[in-house]
């Protein structure tokens, strides 16, 4: 063995465990305690920073989660029930089980129901055409259709349609992260309970004019006429302010309220097409 | 498999062990490959001096010898069976565009320039690197500084009012490229004064 | 339908200014000194603008349209602008080649990798010079001749050139004056350089019309020049024999053509009158540091592109005096 | 995990230059040709290999707190057997690298391999994702390389594509280094989306 | 040189196509729309309902709070409902639905053309009649003066200040009242300086108004403290802020109020409902509109019963032009276009500007060029195009720091892109969404 | 060597960022915001001085002393990476708002090819102690100018609609590019 292999692993030897034994007990001196759990939990979010939890990204939410002495007020939406059963696990805590929801936009005030009367030329926001004023048409409550809630969704969940001038929800891709229900401006859009194939019956209107006001600003306005409030047996609506709502952890789905509507305003969606009498409505709908 | 924990004599047993193997490792691969690289500098060095200087099978003894500028340059003479050939001057300059720049230079016995070889630059590629061939090249006269000593042709640019051709747009490496080689030729001088003493 | 009213936010009127009338008044202001250089440096002048000026348009129709996937905008008049400035700032007979490739990296690199017009934070035409001295020095500094000059002669020096050149050799200025033009041919622009730069005096015409049309403001020229100025004046009073009279400083080198035209590209500087001042000032010490000190005779150019990338610094930290603030 | 899809992630899914963005220096420092990149690119597969080898052989030995100083004495090992190694087998490409081949210790693929993949897994899976990692960087070392020495000094490998007479320069310097690997990763990021 | 405020501003064409027409004294029309929020605060309560008979001047919605004011019935008949209806705000409003019947009013109003100087009403007398009166100002801001006029604690006003500007273009109303009423807007300037207990106001008006400056800096002469300044004309002159900056050289502080540095401003038109309300009992139920345009046969000056359809208004100045596009309450650069023609005149209307279609279209916008206009324009130092892309991109906090609440929503930015960008488009939203964040902070 | 040519040389003309390409991973990851890049200039400036001062000694005082030249690397990134942690450790400690403002930077330091690259450079140029202090100071505010010009840049793009492919890191390195090719007119400088 030569003599430079000698020196070299005495000098080594000597800068590694100096600096070891340095570094431990400087360590120890000026240790300061940090919970190891937030890394923990931030691992197991997804990561998509998306804010629908309510906090300044996935680490802010791991840090509140770990605060936190009970979960039920924390809910990632986008990682979903999966994803809070094992922060919950990592943090010994119980996560509260939350049925899926999917977004809805409660306004069904297409080109051919809802006439223009005025022509709006200002930026094309929906929060600065609503500051402006009602929108263009008569009817102050709809949708607007300029797309901010389809700017605000991060999951391509929303799908603007030209021919209807009313977004959609494509149901499949909404995760319910809810930040199109924070971007709309008149407050259209609801996160709504998700039933199996996605089928739904929704009022799918906001409108709470009286009966006459609203029915000549659109055809399918909901004029609190509470015909389907009295079918419902599951006490599934209300009428408030001329508007029925049809609650969604209610509805069982058995479809006796649309049919009662005068208007129309009530949609169901994604069921076997009835044998009776409803052509007339199908055909409204795909006038397009 | 269990981990070790982070003990304190676990944490330095560990390190040490890692840094023992490691050293010991390492300083076995530098004794090994310790007169490779010794050797492949050297060979750096006499494959430029083949490069330079006609054939040769000797070379003598490298010695040192001061330019006017009182640099000192390494010379190495060049026998072929005993008789003197030709002397490798490894000169340099600091006057590249970015700064040092060290060239082999060879001179024949009737003190012309046998050949170069460029060991060391710092030069832009595409512009002064062309150094590197630039001022050999055979059909480009005005160029060229092989067969050429300063006492017959200006060894500056033409710019200068010299007669050699710049590299294009890379007149300052060419300035410096010619100034290491004058000094060359200058310790080359001494020498001769040297040996003519 | 078509009586329904329209509905829009205030305000309802609108000045009749447009950013394009803005991009065609700088087209304006060039054309004296573009028919100058045809003047001097013959056809290949109009052919080096064309090519130019056709390249980046081309560019940006077609990188728009069939990469970025947008409605083309060359109707907006910048990339005329672009087009005709990199042209200024070559020698008049480079090869077509090399004009295409210095358009592509204005166009393609400068200006629409960013985003487009408005989103660069480089000068285009600058980006599109500065690669093209980078990447073809011997062709970007074989200057034509001029007209009035020698017969035989196939290319001639830049005064900076001469300069740069015979202060490097220690080549005491006195030396040198009488390879430099008067100061008249200076002024007219009979000397050697980049097809636009030399008619100082038809330069400054067009931009005093662009003071007068309210394109430009005074700020960012005037700050180059007084600080350039009094830099070289400086330098010149300290040791005459190894610095050129400030002069020569000023009207050579496309400092002109920096000054009111390209520094003052109104995407690419800063937004109040005092961060403008900071940035002209900061072009003028740089522009003067790469001319005495640096490898290239003539440094505006750089200097701009550096400036450039100051410009988001100064715009964050320079803000408008606000109305009742403290 | 399938050591075959293990191995390839590396040229364009999980690229360390193009995807995960590590090791940027060397991959802009040295990529004036593309003899230069495949240089640095097989030097420091090397020592990726063998140092993501070892730790996985002895990652049950090193308690956690002294977990990183150990990877880094153990790379650092074997960054100066390659320096010392084509010190004196390779001088010349040795030169042209400089710096930079000290430099693979510092660079962030090696420790971060070795960190988040070695000392988690086998032996086998270890050395199979340092190889492709380590390739996949040496094949966009190369391409960079080989992209810039092209249209910068009109070769490839060293042999003469077309005339020097009309090269761009610009991408043998620096800039072109930046430039290129700009519009290099704009272009892999399409094509990893389709 | 004349006096002007400091910093920004732009000068859009006068237009001022009305400013030779007298005014005219508008019919009251066959029904009414009385809205009953017609002031800045809390909306005044209905008083009255269906099947009501009302009279002119007759209360028939009652202030609720402080900032508040009341509103009286402009004509006399019967009340047909009270119910919403859409409003030059665009949205659906609660107020007061009045089919007209001759014209009979109320006993208490001195209806003679009199002119009355003398008065010997306490200070704190005159606030409270100008409250009873449903006085808000009529520059614009329809903010209730009486609240004006009462200093919050600790601030002293020393300077009143009397907006005759009018620096939007085509609007004259304030400019023919000046002409038309020049004592009793001098008379209201006393009252409101006894008010607000100051010795000095100063009546500021743009020099393109000549004959305005004259007739009131003569007959000013014979009224103590008050005195006449002709300013340049550059809008937005007329914002108090710039007005106080013009006339006193004072820089209201970013976030204040004019009182902080002692100066109250109030319009020309608001004077004068002033002295009608204090000296001659009379409510504000009436105001001067201007209606003009381009296309309008006959731009006139009408004095408007509140309540008017702005139908009855363009009628009265020769119909709907062929060609109309846009139809605006206010002026050019502040006022709101309107998406129907029933929208009433309200306390706050100075003016129906009636647009041609090519005019009411915008210009499609493109990218920013960081010309800087907009900042150079700028009357307060804002930097307008980096609040638009802030406000675009929701970036909230920056837009704060940048200090958006301080807009003062004037348009010169968005007037003046070259790139046409709608700039206050965004800011105004940007301003919003910067006003919830800040209020939900406080509490 | 005049002090002057080793500042201008370091911070204008071989940039160690812009030229030199040292440190890149930093240059390019923590330059997305103003704040965070002048707190990262810091801390690299910090440690910089620091790592050249102490990898001087322990290169003059042990490896020269015993031979053991090509125990450099080894030897430096050691002390360095101890280095970090101490000052890491400390700082959390002693100055928590430093620590807040300087100190969620020292775990990239420690890879960043800077430290290491100029405490290298500094053996290899030969310089003495105080031109080795000098030149990483110099180069500490040659990264720092880079690191704060390009925060800038990159603060004003993040506001511009850059085109969809070339969002975040490729038009980070073309703006590099540009830049570096705006810094050769320096050169020759010195
Ligand atoms: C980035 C860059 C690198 C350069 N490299 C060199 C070089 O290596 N050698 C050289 O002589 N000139 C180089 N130059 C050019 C010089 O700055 C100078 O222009 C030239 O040497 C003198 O011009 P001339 O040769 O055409 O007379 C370089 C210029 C730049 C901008
Ligand atoms: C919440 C609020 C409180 C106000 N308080 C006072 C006040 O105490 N004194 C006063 O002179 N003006 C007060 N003002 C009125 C404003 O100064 C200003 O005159 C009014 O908003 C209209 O101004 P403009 O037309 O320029 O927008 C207040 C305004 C608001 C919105
Ligand atoms: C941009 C802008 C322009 C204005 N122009 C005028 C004007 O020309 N004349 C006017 O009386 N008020 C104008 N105002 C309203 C004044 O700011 C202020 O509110 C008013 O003069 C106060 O008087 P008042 O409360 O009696 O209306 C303007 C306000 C703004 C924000
Ligand atoms: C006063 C003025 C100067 C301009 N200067 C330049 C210039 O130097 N280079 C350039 O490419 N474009 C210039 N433009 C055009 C335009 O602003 C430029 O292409 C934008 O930078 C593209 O986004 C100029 C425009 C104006 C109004
Ligand atoms: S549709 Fe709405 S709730 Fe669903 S993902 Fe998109 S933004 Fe979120
Ligand atoms: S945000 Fe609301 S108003 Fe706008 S398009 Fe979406 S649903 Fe309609
Ligand atoms: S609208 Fe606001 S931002 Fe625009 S110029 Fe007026 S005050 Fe400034
Ligand atoms: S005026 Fe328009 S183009 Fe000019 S800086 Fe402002 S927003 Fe941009
Ligand atoms: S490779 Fe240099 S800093 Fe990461």
């Amino acid at each position: 063995m030569s003599i430079t292999v000698i020196y070299t692993v005495a000098t080594l030897s000597v800068i590694g465990t100096s600096a070891a034994v340095i570094l431990y007990f400087v360590a120890r001196k000026f240790n300061v305690y940090e919970d190891p759990r937030i890394d923990e939990v931030e691992q197991n979010l997804p990561a998509a920073n998306c804010g629908g939890c309510g906090y300044a990204g996935c680490r802010a939410f791991a840090e509140a989660c770990v605060k936190a002495n009970d979960l039920s007020d924390l809910d990632c939406p986008v990682g979903g029930n999966e994803t809070m059963n094992k922060v919950a696990e990592i943090l010994g805590l119980e996560a509260v089980k939350k049925d899926a929801r999917v977004a809805f936009i409660r306004c069904n005030g297409t080109c051919d129901h809802r006439p223009k009367t005025n022509i709006y030329d200002g930026a094309t926001t929906c929060a600065i055409a609503s500051s402006v004023y009602s929108g263009e048409t008569d009817c102050q409550w709809g949708c607007l259709g300029y797309g901010d809630c389809y700017d605000a969704c991060d999951f391509d969940a929303i799908e603007l349609r030209a021919d209807l001038g009313v977004p959609r929800i494509i149901d499949d891709m909404c995760v319910a992260c809810g930040a199109c229900v924070e971007a709309c401006p008149k407050d259209l859009i609801e996160l709504r309970k998700k039933f199996p194939k996605d089928r739904k019956v929704v009022v799918a209107c906001r409108n709470q004019d009286k009966g006459g006001v609203a029915r000549k600003a659109c055809a399918v306005a909901c004029i609190g006429c509470s015909k389907c409030e009295k079918e419902c047996k599951f006490d599934a609506i209300t009428i408030e302010n001329n508007l029925a709502f049809i609650d969604s952890d209610k509805c069982k789905l058995c479809r006796k309220c649309a049919p009662v509507c005068p208007t129309n305003a009530i949609i169901e969606e994604n069921f076997p097409p009835r044998k009776i009498k409803v052509e007339e409505k199908e055909e409204c709908n795909t006038a397009k | 498999m269990a981990k070790r924990e982070s003990t304190f004599i676990n944490m330095v047993l560990t390190l040490l062990v890692v840094t023992f193997v490691a050293a010991t490792v390492l300083g076995f691969v530098y004794d090994l490959t310790k007169d490779a690289i010794e050797e492949a500098k050297m060979k750096a060095q006499s494959e430029a001096i083949e490069k330079v200087l006609p054939e040769f099978d000797e070379l003598g003894e490298a010695y040192k010898v001061a330019s006017a500028a009182g640099d000192s340059l390494e010379i190495f003479p060049a026998f072929n069976g005993g008789q003197l050939v030709g002397v490798a001057v490894k000169t340099f300059t600091n006057k590249g565009f970015s700064g040092f720049i060290s060239v082999m230079a060879g001179i024949d016995m009737s003190g012309n320039l046998f050949g170069y070889e460029v060991l060391e630059h710092a030069e832009t590629p595409g512009l002064g690197s062309k150094m590197n061939y630039w001022f050999r090249n055979a059909e480009k006269p005005s160029q060229n500084v092989i067969g050429k000593n300063p006492q017959s042709y200006q060894f500056e640019v033409t710019k200068d009012g010299g007669d050699i051709d710049a590299i294009t747009a890379s007149t300052i490496t060419s300035r410096a490229f010619l100034d290491a080689l004058t000094k060359a030729f200058e310790a080359y001088n001494n020498t001769n004064e040297q040996l003519d003493n | 339908m078509s009586n329904l009213l329209t509905v829009s936010p205030s305000p309802h009127v609108h000045s009749d200014d447009s950013t394009r009338k803005i991009m065609y008044r700088v087209v304006y202001a060039m054309i004296p000194a573009l028919l100058w250089s045809v003047f001097i440096f013959g056809i290949d002048a109009l052919r080096v603008t064309l090519i130019a000026v056709a390249a980046c348009i081309a560019f940006e129709y077609l990188i728009q349209k069939y990469l970025m996937k947008i409605n083309p905008s060359v109707t907006d008049g910048s990339a005329l602008v672009t087009g005709i400035l990199l042209a200024f700032n070559v020698p008049a007979g480079i090869p077509w080649w090399i004009i295409v490739i210095g358009s592509l990296a204005a166009i393609g690199i400068g200006k629409l990798s960013f985003g487009g017009l408005g989103s660069n934070i480089f000068n285009p035409a600058l980006v599109g010079r500065v690669f093209l001295l980078i990447s073809f020095p011997v062709q970007m500094t074989s200057w034509p001749v001029t007209r009035q000059s020698d017969v035989d002669a196939v290319t001639s020096a830049t005064p900076l050139g001469i300069i740069k050149e015979g202060l490097t050799n220690g080549t005491p200025v006195s030396q040198l004056l009488p390879d430099l033009p008067a100061t008249s041919d200076m002024l007219l622009g009979n000397m050697g350089g980049s097809l636009g730069e030399i008619s100082v005096l038809l330069l400054i015409v067009g931009g005093l019309y662009m003071l007068f049309k309210k394109v430009i403001t005074w700020h960012i020229p005037v700050s180059i020049i007084v600080s350039v100025g009094i830099i070289a004046a400086i330098f010149w009073g300290a040791a005459p024999q190894n610095y050129v009279n400030p002069v020569y400083h000023l009207l050579t080198g496309g400092l002109m053509l920096g000054a009111i035209f390209m520094a003052t590209d109104m995407v690419s500087s800063p937004m109040t009158p005092k961060g403008q001042i900071i940035y002209g000032v900061g072009i003028g010490v740089i522009t003067i540091s790469i001319r005495l000190f640096g490898a290239y005779p003539e440094g505006i150019s750089f200097a701009i592109l550096i400036m450039n990338a100051f410009t988001p610094l100064i715009n964050t930290y320079v803000k408008p005096k606000r109305f009742g603030g403290k | 995990m399938n050591q075959w899809k293990n191995f390839s992630k590396g040229f364009i899914k999980e690229n360390p230059v193009f995807v995960l963005l590590l090791g940027m220096c060397p991959t802009l420092g040295v990529t004036s040709s593309a003899i230069n990149g495949l240089g640095m690119g097989l030097a420091t597969t090397f020592v990726l290999l063998m140092s993501n080898i070892v730790v996985s052989l002895i990652k049950s030995q090193i308690p956690d707190k002294v977990r990183i100083p150990s990877f880094i004495v153990i790379i650092a090992s074997f960054v100066t057997v390659v320096q010392l190694v084509m010190q004196a087998y390779m001088p010349s490409l040795f030169k042209s690298l400089g710096l930079f081949i000290p430099l693979i210790v510092v660079n962030c693929i090696v420790l971060g391999r070795a960190e988040a993949f070695a000392s988690k897994n086998n032996l086998v899976t270890s050395a199979v994702d340092g190889l492709g990692i380590g390739l996949g960087f040496t094949f966009a070392l190369v391409l960079l390389g080989g992209i810039r020495e092209l249209l910068g000094s009109g070769k490839l490998f060293d042999i003469t594509i077309y005339s020097e007479n009309y090269v761009t320069l610009l991408f043998v310097l620096a800039p072109g280094a930046f430039i290129v690997l700009g519009y290099l990763i704009a272009i892999i990021n399409r094509i990893k989306k389709d | 040189m004349l006096k002007t405020f400091k910093k920004g501003g732009v000068h859009p064409p006068e237009n001022k196509l009305s400013s030779g027409k007298p005014i005219e004294v508008l019919p009251p029309p066959a029904s009414v729309f009385i809205p009953v929020a017609q002031h800045i605060g809390a909306p005044a309560t209905p008083v009255v309902s269906r099947g009501d008979t009302v009279k002119v001047g007759q209360i028939i919605a009652k202030s609720s709070s402080f900032v508040s004011t009341n509103i009286h019935s402009s004509v006399s008949g019967k009340v047909k409902k009270v119910d919403f209806q859409a409003d030059s705000s665009g949205y659906p409003k609660q107020g007061v639905f009045i089919d007209v019947a001759g014209d009979e009013w109320i006993d208490e109003i001195d209806r003679s053309d009199e002119l009355k100087k003398e008065f010997e009403l306490s200070g704190e007398e005159i606030v409270r009649k100008i409250q009873d009166a449903g006085i808000v100002g009529l520059g614009g801001a329809t903010f209730p003066t009486h609240v004006k006029l009462v200093p919050p604690k600790g601030m002293k006003a020393d300077v009143l200040l009397i907006n005759g500007v009018e620096c939007e273009p085509y609007l004259t109303s304030d400019h023919r009242l000046m002409l038309e009423k020049t004592e009793e807007i001098l008379v209201g300037t006393q009252l409101l300086m006894k008010a607000l207990n100051v010795e000095k106001a100063v009546i500021g008006i743009e020099n393109n108004k000549p004959d305005a400056i004259q007739l009131l800096t003569e007959k000013s002469k014979t009224y103590q403290g008050i005195s006449v300044v002709a300013l340049k004309v550059k809008y937005p002159q007329g914002g108090e802020k710039q007005l106080i900056n013009a006339v006193t050289g004072r820089e209201v502080p970013s976030g204040g109020l004019p009182i902080a540095v002692g100066a109250v401003v109030s319009n020309v038109g608001t004077a004068f409902a002033v002295y009608e309300g204090i000296q001659k009992n009379k409510p504000l139920f009436e105001r001067v509109v201007t209606i003009t345009g381009k296309a309008v046969s006959s731009p006139s000056n009408l004095l408007v019963r509140v309540g008017t359809p702005t139908s009855v208004l363009i009628e009265a100045a020769g119909g709907l032009p062929e060609n109309s596009g846009k139809v605006i309450s206010g002026g050019p650069m502040m006022g709101r276009a309107i998406a129907s023609l029933d929208v009433p005149v309200t306390k706050g209307t100075s003016g129906i500007l009636l647009m041609e279609k090519e005019q009411s279209k915008r210009k499609e916008y493109i990218a920013c060029i960081r010309c800087s206009r907009c900042v150079s324009v700028c009357p307060i130092g804002l930097e307008p195009y980096l609040l638009m892309t802030l406000s675009e991109k929701q970036i909230f906090d920056q837009s704060e720091d940048a200090k958006i609440m301080d807009c003062i929503e004037c348009g010169s930015c968005s007037y003046t892109c070259p790139s046409n960008r709608p700039l206050l488009d965004y800011i105004r939203f940007g301003k919003g969404k910067v006003g919830q964040i800040i209020r939900s902070r406080k509490k | 060597m005049n002090y002057l040519v080793i500042v201008i040389g370091a911070i204008l003309v071989n940039n160690i960022v812009l030229m030199q390409f040292l440190g890149i991973c930093p240059f390019l990851g923590v330059s997305k915001r103003l704040s965070t890049a002048i707190g990262m200039a810091g801390a690299v400036a910090f440690v910089m001085v620091l790592a050249t001062i102490v990898t001087y000694l322990i290169q003059v005082y042990i490896l020269d002393a015993f031979g053991l030249a090509f125990l450099q690397t080894i030897a430096f990134i050691l002390v360095i990476a101890s280095l970090v942690q101490l000052v890491e450790i400390i700082l959390k400690k002693v100055s928590p708002a430093l620590y807040q403002a300087l100190g969620i930077f020292l775990p990239l330091i420690t890879t960043n090819c800077a430290i290491l690259g100029v405490a290298i450079l500094t053996i290899q140029k030969e310089f003495n102690l105080v031109e080795g202090v000098i030149y990483a100071v110099a180069n500490a505010i040659g990264f720092g100018l880079a690191l704060l010009l390009f925060a800038g840049i990159r603060e004003h793009m993040d506001l511009q609609d850059v085109p969809k492919g070339l969002k975040g890191t490729p038009i980070a390195l073309i703006t590099a590019g540009i830049l570096a090719m705006a810094f050769m007119g320096f050169s020759g400088l010195v």
